[in-house]
C-alpha cells in the first residue's frame, strides 16, 4: 500500500477522510473551529473530487435533522459541528441513535456558553455522554484520520452514530504531516453502506419514528442500551481488519508505560500527546510514571481500565471539563473502572484548560513530579489565574 | 533536532500563509512539521501570531511556542508595541523600514519587504522577504533542516494550486531578494 | 378532476389507511388522502410532531403505507431536506431510478412556530418538495394551548382570556420566499384543494400549502360539522382561498355573498366571550375585509392569467 | 377495504428503531368509538362520491359493479368512528346518523 | 398559620406556588406532561389573581431565552418544559448558569426521543446534570409545592437557577389534597429579589454576555463550579428559615428506615413514595430494609449519602433513566457516594420505567425480596417484557 | 437631521465607545451608532453572537456605554422579548418609571437563518422594540461562509463554487408578519438610515430595519471603500431603499441613473468568477430590475403618502 | 380504609372530571384522596381511565389501581369492548340502556344515565348519574367514606367556579336520580 | 473623547456571570492597528462632520468653539486603525492618509 504525506491540519484530515470515502449527503453549518472540516470539504467539492450533495442547512438543528433524513433513505450521511452548534442539535442526539442510524459526526471539541468563548474544552462533548452516542477522543489529526475511516465500518455495524472529537485548535487548527491512504484501499475497506431500513425503497414502505406508548417503549431503546454492550466486540474485530488493511492500530485506549508505574496520569486529546513527552522526560529519570490516554469513551470499557490502572498506587485524572456540583466526567469514569478493586488506589481529579487556558508541558511535570514528591497539587483547577 | 518559529502578524496580512510555507518546506526535507495559529476572536488588522515546528522526530507537543528558536514579524508598527518583544534573545526577523526600539535580541534582521514586495508583487505582502531572509541566517547558521530549493518548491506549488502561476516568478524574486539581502 | 375520479385514486393508492386515533370528526386524514391522491408518483413524507402524526402511528401501528419519517417537532422541512437530498445523492450515483415526490407535513404549531426556521431554511435551499400546513389553530396535540395561529380572540387554554395578536400569516410568509408555488386550500372546497396539491407536487422546487383544518376538539363543535364550519370559513372569507404562482396571485374564490363572521365565530366555543363583544367583533370583521382588499390588489398588481 | 387489508403483508415489524413496517393500523379497530351509526340507503344513493373522499376514516367500501364502475358499497364498521360526516355532506341525504 | 387545604394536581400545585410568589415574568410553551402548570397559571392570569407578564413564546429555545432576558433585568423569571422541550432549550441551560441568573424552572419528567413517548422517566433531566443548574427531584404534588417555593429564596442567594422536578403524570397530573399556605406568609418567606445586576438600571449600564478569551475564560467559570460548593450551607440555612415559617422540613434527602437497615434502596420521586409503602410491610415482618431518597440531586452531597449508606450491606439504586454504554446516572452517583469506604458495600444497579412503564409495588417488593433471599433478581431492566 | 446635528448626538450619547475590535473599515459600529443617536431615551440592546458581538465585549472591556446583552446566535428576539417584557412587568408594579426602548441587533446569520424563528415569535407577540439587522451577506464571524443572505453566485467558503440560490428577502418576510413598520437601509444614505431609525424607535409595536453591510473583509475590498461600495449598492438597485409603515410602501430613492450591476459586483473580489459569465451577470441583472419592478408596483397598489 | 375507584369511559367524556368529583368529595369527608388519569395520545372518542382513591391515611402509591372497589363505566359500548371486565368482581356501574355481555361481578348496576342526564341537563353526560349510583351502594354497604351531601356541594362548587349556576340544579337532580334508581 | 473618557468611573468588573460594566473598551487601544493615519487640514475643513458620522473607530473628536459651536478637532490616534473611511467621505478632500 503506498502511502502519500500532506501537510493537513485536523479538521482539513477529517476532511480528507471524508472524501476519500466520498460521503452521500454532508450537512453543514459552521462554527468555529469546526470549519476548517466543511471548508476543506467544499473545496473537494468544488474540485469534483468528490461527487457528495452538501446541504448548507440554516441551523445545526436543522444539520442534524436533515442527516438523520438522509441517514434513514439510505445514504452516508455526516455532519460536523462543536459547542454551542452541539448544544443546538441537542434534541437530535438522541433521535439518531433511537432511530439507530450511522451517522458520523465530527466534533473539534470548545467551550460553551456563557461567557462564550471559541476555544478548547471538552464541555461540549461531556454533555452529550448519555445520548446513545458512540465517542472517540483523538490526540492529533493522524488519529482522527483514521478514526474518521473506522467510524463508518463500527457505526455501520452496530447501528449507532458516532462522535470524533478532536481538540479545537490544538488539533483542528493544526497542520501536521499526515500519511494518508490510497484512495482505492479506503473505499474497498469502507465497503458499501447496506442501510437496514430505507425510506427511498417505496416498495417496502416503512414508518420511522412511531409513538411508542409505555407498553412498547422500554424495550425498544433496551434494544439500543444492549448494543452498546456489543460496540468493543465490533470495535476489536474491525480494528484487526483495519490493521490489516493499513498496518495500523486503532485503540479503545491507550497505554504508555502504565505497565510498571507507580503514578498513572489519565487524560484524553491531544494534551495526552504532549504528556507523552513529560513521561519520556520522567521515565529517563527512573520515574515510574505512566499515561492512560481514553479514547473510546462511549461505550465506556470499565474492565479495561481497571486492567491497566489496578497496579497504581497513584492516579492522577485531568479533565477538560467540570461537573458542577459532582465531579468531573473524566474522572467519574476512571474512579468507577476501579472502586471495585479490592486494593485502594488513590485518586485525584483535577480540571485544566477550560475555554483554551493553555497546559504547558512543564505544569503537567510540575503536577507528576509533585505526586513523585508525595506532595500533591491542592489547586483542582490547573493553570487558575489567583 | 527540532526548529521552532513564532510568527507575528496582523489579522490579514498572512501569518498562518507564513506558518505553512515553511512547515510545508519543512516535509519536503521529509521533517516533521507542526504549524498553528494562536486564535482570538481578532480582525484584520488586529495582532495574531502563528507558530511552527520543524523537527526530525515526530511532534507531539501541542502547546503554543514559549521559547522560539526565530521570530519573525511581519510588521514593522507591531514590532514596537509587542510586550514579548524584549524577552527573545534569539534573531528576529522584522518587515520594516523604521527603528525598533526594545530589541533585546543581537540578532535582529530589519528589511523593508513592504518595499520589495511591492516592487515584485506589486502588493504589500512581505512574507517571503521574510522567509528568505530566515533561510540565509538558517544557512549562516548551518542549520539546514530548511532549504532554500524546497521553499522555492512550494512558493510554486502553492500559486499553482491557486491558478496563479503568473506570481510564481516575482514571488521567487522576493524569496531571493531577501536572501540576499544579508 | 371530480369527487368520482377522486374516489378512485385514493382508493387505488390507499396511502392512508383506517385504523388511526384522531378524534371523530378530524379532518386531518382527508387532507392526507386528497394529498396521496394529487400524483401518481409515490411520496415520501416527513411529518412534524402534531395530532397528524401521534394518531397515526402508534406503535406497533402504522396508518402510513408510503414512506414515512417522523423525528422532532421542529423539524419536518430539514428532515425531508434531507431525504430528498439523499435521494438526489443517491440518483447521480445511479443507485435509484423511480421518481419520487416529497411533502412535509405539519400543523400550525410545527410550520408557523417552532417549524419556521427549518421550513424558511428549506425554502431558500430550494429543495423539491410541499410542504403542507394543516392550520387548526393551535396546539391541539397538546391540549388546545395558543399557537401563532390562533385567531385574535379565541380563548385556548393559553389564553383563556381571548388571545391578543393576530394570527401569523405563513403563506405570505411563504410568498416573501419568491418559491414558485404557494396556496391556502380547505377542505370545505376539496376539489380545489386537490388541484392545489396537484400543481405543488408538479413545480420543480418548493411548494407551500397552508390547509385550514376545523378541529371539532379544539371548537367544542359537533364531530359531523367539520365540514361545514369549513365551508363557512371561506364564505366569510376568514380563510381566502388563493395561490401565488410564479410571483403572480389568483384568488380563487370571491363569495358572492359573503357571510358575516359572526355566523363562523358563533359555531365555536373558543369565540363565546368575544361574540358577546360587538365592538370586538366589528374590529374582526374590518380586519378580515381588509385582508381581502389587500389580497384583491395583489392580485390586481400581480395578475395571474 | 377487505381485499386492501389483504393485500398487506403482515411480515415482522423490524424492531431495531421502532421502525415499523409501513400500513399496519388497520389491525386496530376503531369502530368501537362510535356512539352512532350511518345507516345508507343504497337506493336513494346517487353514486356522487361526495361521502367517499370526505370519510376521515376511509370506511366507505368500494366495489367494482357489473358495468365495471366503481361504486359505493357498504360503510366499514370496523372502523367508522360515528362522526356524521358522510350524512352532512351527502349531496341527496341519503346516509342517516341512527344510535347504536 | 392557616392552612388551607386543596385538590390540585402536582402541575397545579407548582402553578399554585408560583401563583403566591406572583412572579414577574413566566414563559411558557406547552409540552405534556407540563401543560397542567401553564394551563393552570394562564386561568390565575385570567382571574387576575396575579401581576405576572406571561410570554406565550413559540417554541423553548426562545422560552428560556426571554427568561435569561427577564431575569438579567431584574425580574423574578419563570418558565417550565419537559422532555423535547428540554433538549430544545439545552443550548441555553449553560448560559444560563453562566449569567448566575436565579431561574426557576419546573420540569415534568418525561422520556426523551426516538421513539416519542409521552410518559414518565427521568432521561430529559439527566442530560443536564453538568449544565450548571441545581436540581431537585420531588415525590409528590406538596412537596413540588413547598419545593418552588424555597427554590427562589435558594436561587436567589447563590445565584445559581434550578430545576424542579416532578414524575409525569404520576405527579404532574396526580390530583391531591394539598396543604397551601397564606398568601402573606408565603410572600413574606419569599421576600423581593434583589438581583445582582440589572439590565433595566440604565444609570448604571452592563454588558451581559461577553466574549472571554482563554485568558479570562476559566476563572469565569470556577467562581461557577466553586458557588455549587456552597449549596448545602444555603440549603440548610434557607431550610431553617422554612421550618421556621411553615412548620415543615425541606430536605436534601430522606431517609426511611435506613438506620439500621441492611438492605437499602435508593430511589427518587414519586416511586420513591410509593416504595414507603413496601418497606413499611417488609419492616412489619422484621425485614430490616429501608429506603433512601435523595431529593437534591445537583449538587450532589456525596458525603451525606456515604453516612446513611455505609453500614448497608446491600444497596439497590434504581434508576429512571439509563447511561447508554456506561451505567445509570443514579446509580453512579452512590457508588461514587460510597465506594472510598473500606468497608465492601455491594450495589446493584436496575433501571425502570422508561417511558412510563409502571413499576408496580408489587415488583418492588419482589426486588427487595430477592436480596432478602440473597437472590438478586438478574434482569437489569425491571419490567422488561420478554 | 443633519450631519451636524447627527454628529452631536453621537457625541453626546457616546453609547458605543472605541476600542472595540471590527476590522478597519468595518460599518458596523456606524450603523449602531447611528441607531443611539435616533431616539433619546436609552436603549437596551440583545445581540445576536456575529462579529458585532465578538469585537465589541471581549472580557473584561466592553464598547457598550449602556445597558447590552448577548445570550446566543439564535436568540436576539428572544432575548429581547424577555428583556422588553421584564420592563412592562416592573413597570406595572411601579418598579421603574423611566421609559426605555429596546433593540436586538444581529447580523443576516443571526436574523436570516438560526434567529428567523425568535425574530418571527417576537414580531407576532408584538413586543415593543426594534429589529435591526446588519446583512453582510455571509457568516463573516466564523470566516465568510454562505448564508440565506448571500447573494446569488457570491464565492465564500462553503460555497467556493458561488452560491447557486437568490438570497433570501427579509424585509418581504417581516413585512408578511404585518408589523408597524419595516425598512431597509444603507449607511451609503446615512440621513435616510437614521431618519427609519427614528421612526422604527417611535412606533408602538416591532418594527424592523435591515441594513446594508460592505464588510470589507469579506469583500476582499480596500477597507477605505466601505461606504463608495455601500452607496453603488443603492445606485444599482441592488440594496433598494424603501419603507412599510402600516401596511403601505414607499420607496426612498429611484436612482436616476442606475448603474449596472457589474460595477458593484467588479468591487468584491467574491464575484471575480461570476464576472467572468456575460449571461449570468445578465440574469443578475435581470433579477434586480425584475425585483425592483416589483417594488414600484406593490408602492403604486399601496401607496404611502 | 381505602376505596379505589376505576372509572372508564371515552376521551371527551369527562372521566377525569368525574374522578376530581369524587375525590373532591373525598375531601370534603377530611379525607386523603388522588385522582389521577391514564393518558395516552388518544383523542375524543378513544377509550381512557381514570382513577380515585379514598383514604383515611395518607395515600403514597402512585401506581395505577389493578383491583379496585368499584368500576364506573361511562359508555356502555365500551363496555362490550373493555377486555378487562370480565376480570372484575366489585361492583360495576355502567350507563348503558342495553345488556352488557361477560360482566363477571354480581353487583353490576346497569343504568341508563344518558337519558337521564338528556332529561335534566340537556346533554348527554351520564357521569353524575352514576355517581349518584356509586353514592347508594357505598350506604348499602355502610361505607361512608364518600358522602352525598359532599357531592352535591362539590357540583356546586364547581358549577359556580364556572359561572355556570343554572346547571347546579340540573346536575344535582341527576345525583338524586342515580341515587334514587337502586 | 478625552472628557468622555474621564466620565467613566472604572469600578471593579462586578466577576459574576462574567457580567461587565458598561463603557470600558477605551482602556483597549486599537491604534497600534494602523498602517496609515490620517492627515487632517483644518484651514480647508468645512466642519461638515461627515468625517464624524462615518468613522468606525470614533476618531474624530470635538470640541466646542468659542461661538460654543461643536467643531472638528484632531483625530484620536489611540483608537484610529487607519482605514481611510475619513479620507473618502470628505467632501472637500481635506484629509489625506499618510504612512505612519
Ligand atoms: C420541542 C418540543 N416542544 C413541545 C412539544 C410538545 N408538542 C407536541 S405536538 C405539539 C402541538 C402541535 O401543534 P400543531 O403543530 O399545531 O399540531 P396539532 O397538534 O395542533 O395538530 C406540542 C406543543 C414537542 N413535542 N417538542
Ligand atoms: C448555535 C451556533 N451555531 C454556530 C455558531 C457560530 N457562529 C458564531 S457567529 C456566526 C456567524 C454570524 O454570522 P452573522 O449573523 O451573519 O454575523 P456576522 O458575523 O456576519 O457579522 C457563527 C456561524 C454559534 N455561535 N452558535
Ligand atoms: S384534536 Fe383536532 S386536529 Fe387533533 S386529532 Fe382531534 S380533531 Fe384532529
Ligand atoms: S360516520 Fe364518519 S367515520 Fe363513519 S362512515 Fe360516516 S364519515 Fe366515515
Ligand atoms: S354522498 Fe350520498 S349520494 Fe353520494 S355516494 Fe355517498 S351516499 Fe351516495
Ligand atoms: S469581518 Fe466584516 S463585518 Fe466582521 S468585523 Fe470585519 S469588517 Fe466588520
Ligand atoms: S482613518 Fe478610519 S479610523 Fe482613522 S479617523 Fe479616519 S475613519 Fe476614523
Ligand atoms: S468631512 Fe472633511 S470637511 Fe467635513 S468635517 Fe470632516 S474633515 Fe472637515
Ligand atoms: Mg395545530
Ligand atoms: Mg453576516
Amino acid at each position: 500500500m503506498k502511502l502519500k504525506k500532506l501537510p493537513l491540519s485536523g479538521g482539513e484530515a477529517i476532511s480528507y477522510a471524508l472524501k476519500q470515502v466520498d460521503v452521500d449527503v454532508f450537512a453543514m453549518y459552521p462554527i468555529t473551529p469546526q470549519t476548517p472540516i466543511i471548508e476543506s470539504y467544499s473545496m473537494h467539492v468544488k474540485n469534483k473530487e468528490v461527487s457528495t450533495e452538501v446541504i448548507l442547512v440554516e441551523s445545526e438543528h436543522s444539520a442534524l435533522s436533515t442527516v438523520i433524513g438522509s441517514a434513514a433513505s439510505g445514504a452516508r450521511s455526516v455532519t460536523a459541528t462543536a459547542s454551542q452548534g452541539l448544544m443546538y442539535m441537542y434534541e437530535l442526539l438522541s433521535v439518531a441513535s433511537g432511530f439507530r442510524l450511522p451517522i458520523v459526526m465530527p466534533v473539534a471539541n470548545r467551550a460553551i456558553s456563557a461567557p462564550i468563548n471559541i476555544h478548547c474544552d471538552h464541555s461540549d462533548a461531556m454533555a452529550c455522554l448519555d445520548q446513545g452516542w458512540m465517542m472517540v477522543f483523538c490526540e492529533n489529526a493522524q488519529e482522527a484520520y483514521e478514526m474518521t475511516l473506522f467510524s463508518f465500518r463500527l457505526a455501520e455495524s452496530i447501528n449507532l452514530p458516532i462522535m470524533i472529537c478532536i481538540d479545537g485548535f490544538y488539533t483542528s487548527h493544526n497542520v501536521e504531516n499526515l500519511e494518508v491512504y490510497e484512495d482505492k484501499i479506503v473505499k474497498q475497506f469502507v465497503g458499501e453502506y447496506k442501510p437496514n431500513y430505507n425510506l427511498l425503497d417505496t416498495k417496502n414502505p416503512v414508518s420511522v419514528g412511531s409513538l411508542a406508548l409505555p407498553n412498547t417503549f422500554f424495550e425498544i431503546k433496551i434494544e439500543m442500551f444492549e448494543a452498546f454492550l456489543k460496540v468493543k466486540e465490533h470495535f476489536l474485530k474491525i480494528s484487526k481488519d483495519f490493521k490489516k488493511t493499513f498496518k495500523k492500530n486503532i485503540k479503545i485506549y491507550e497505554e504508555y508505560f502504565t505497565k510498571d508505574a507507580e503514578i498513572i496520569i489519565v487524560l484524553m486529546s491531544s494534551t495526552a500527546e504532549s504528556t507523552k513527552n513529560i513521561i519520556d522526560r520522567l521515565r529517563s529519570k527512573g520515574k515510574k510514571v505512566g499515561l492512560l490516554r481514553p479514547i473510546l469513551f462511549r461505550p465506556f470499557i470499565y474492565k479495561e481500565y481497571n486492567k491497566s490502572l489496578k497496579n497504581a498506587k497513584e492516579i492522577i485524572v485531568l479533565d477538560r471539563a467540570e461537573g458542577p456540583g459532582s465531579s468531573a466526567p473524566l474522572y467519574k469514569e476512571i474512579k468507577l473502572s476501579v472502586c471495585d478493586n479490592n486494593k485502594k488506589i488513590n485518586l485525584t481529579s483535577y480540571v485544566f484548560g477550560l475555554g483554551g487556558r493553555d497546559l504547558f508541558e512543564k505544569d503537567i511535570e510540575e503536577l507528576l513530579v509533585s505526586f513523585i514528591n508525595k506532595k500533591p497539587l491542592k489547586e483542582k483547577y490547573l493553570g487558575r489565574k489567583k | 533536532m527540532e526548529l521552532k518559529i513564532t510568527i507575528y502578524g496582523r489579522g490579514g496580512q498572512g501569518a498562518k500563509t507564513c506558518a505553512q510555507i515553511l512547515a510545508e518546506a519543512g516535509m519536503e526535507a521529509r521533517k516533521f512539521i507542526q504549524a498553528f495559529p494562536e486564535y482570538g476572536p481578532e480582525r484584520r488588522g488586529a495582532p495574531v501570531k502563528a507558530f511552527v515546528r520543524i523537527s526530525d522526530k515526530q511532534i507531539r507537543s501541542h502547546e503554543p511556542i514559549k521559547n522560539p528558536d526565530f521570530v519573525i514579524i511581519i510588521d514593522g508598527n507591531l514590532a514596537n508595541v509587542l510586550e514579548e518583544i524584549n524577552l527573545y534573545t534569539c534573531p528576529v526577523i522584522i518587515n520594516t523600514n523604521k527603528k525598533i526600539n526594545k530589541l533585546k535580541s543581537k540578532e535582529n534582521c530589519l528589511i523593508d519587504g513592504t518595499k520589495i514586495s511591492l516592487e515584485e508583487i506589486k502588493i504589500n505582502n512581505p512574507n517571503i522577504v521574510l522567509i528568505g531572509v530566515l533561510l540565509k541566517i538558517l544557512e549562516k547558521k548551518k542549520i539546514n533542516i530548511l532549504k532554500y530549493k524546497d521553499v522555492e518548491k512550494i512558493i510554486q506549488k502553492i500559486f499553482s494550486k491557486k491558478g496563479k502561476e503568473h506570481l510564481i516568478k516575482p514571488n521567487i524574486n522576493c524569496l531571493k531578494k531577501g536572501y540576499e539581502k544579508f | 378532476m371530480n369527487y368520482i375520479e377522486l374516489a378512485k385514486k385514493i382508493d387505488e393508492r390507499k396511502a392512508i389507511i383506517p385504523g388511526h386515533r384522531t378524534c371523530p370528526g378530524c379532518p386531518i386524514a382527508i387532507i392526507l388522502r386528497i394529498a396521496y391522491a394529487s400524483t401518481d408518483k409515490k411520496i415520501i413524507t416527513a411529518s412534524a410532531t402534531s395530532c397528524a402524526e401521534v394518531t397515526t402511528t402508534i406503535y406497533p401501528y402504522t396508518s402510513w403505507n408510503e414512506p414515512f419519517i417522523h423525528s422532532v417537532f421542529a423539524n419536518a422541512a430539514a428532515t425531508i431536506s434531507g431525504v430528498e437530498t439523499a435521494y438526489r445523492a443517491l440518483k447521480k450515483k445511479g443507485k435509484i431510478k423511480e421518481d419520487i415526490k416529497f411533502m412535509a407535513f405539519a400543523g400550525d404549531g410545527g410550520a408557523f412556530d417552532i417549524g419556521l426556521q427549518s421550513l424558511s431554511g428549506a425554502l431558500e435551499r430550494g429543495h423539491d418538495f410541499v410542504f403542507i400546513c394543516y392550520d387548526n389553530e393551535g396546539y391541539q396535540n397538546t391540549g388546545a394551548q395558543r399557537s401563532s395561529a390562533t385567531p385574535y380572540s379565541a380563548q385556548t387554554t393559553t389564553t383563556p382570556g381571548g388571545k391578543e395578536e393576530y394570527q401569523k400569516d405563513l403563506a405570505k410568509i411563504a410568498i416573501a420566499h419568491k418559491i414558485p408555488y404557494v396556496a391556502t386550500a380547505n377542505p370545505g372546497n376539496i376539489l380545489d384543494m386537490q388541484e392545489k396539491f396537484r400543481k405543488a407536487f408538479e413545480k420543480k422546487g418548493p411548494a407551500v400549502i397552508i390547509v385550514y383544518a376545523a378541529c371539532p376538539t379544539n371548537m367544542k363543535a359537533p364531530e359531523d360539522l367539520t365540514i361545514d364550519i369549513s365551508k363557512l370559513a371561506t364564505e366569510t372569507n376568514f380563510w381566502p382561498l388563493y395561490e401565488y404562482e410564479d410571483g403572480k396571485y389568483k384568488i380563487n374564490y370571491k363569495p358572492k355573498n359573503k357571510k358575516p363572521i359572526q355566523e363562523f365565530l358563533k359555531m365555536q366555543t373558543k369565540f363565546k366571550d368575544v361574540l358577546k363583544n360587538k365592538e370586538e367583533v366589528k374590529k374582526i370583521q374590518k380586519r378580515i375585509d381588509d385582508d381581502f382588499e389587500e389580497l384583491l390588489k395583489l392580485e390586481k398588481a400581480f395578475p395571474l392569467k | 377495504m377487505k381485499n386492501f387489508k389483504e393485500r398487506i403483508h403482515m411480515k415482522e415489524n423490524k424492531k431495531i428503531g421502532g421502525v415499523l413496517k409501513g400500513g399496519t393500523s388497520e389491525q386496530y379497530k376503531t369502530g368501537n368509538w362510535r356512539y352512532k351509526k350511518p345507516v345508507w340507503d343504497s337506493k336513494r344513493c346517487v353514486q356522487c362520491m361526495v361521502c367517499y373522499v370526505y370519510c376521515p376514516d376511509n370506511c366507505i367500501l368500494l366495489k367494482k359493479g357489473k358495468d365495471g364502475k366503481v361504486k359505493r358499497s357498504e360503510t366499514d364498521l370496523e372502523f367508522c368512528k360515528g362522526c356524521g360526516i358522510c350524512e352532512k355532506v351527502c349531496p341527496v341525504k341519503c346516509i342517516k346518523m341512527e344510535d347504536e
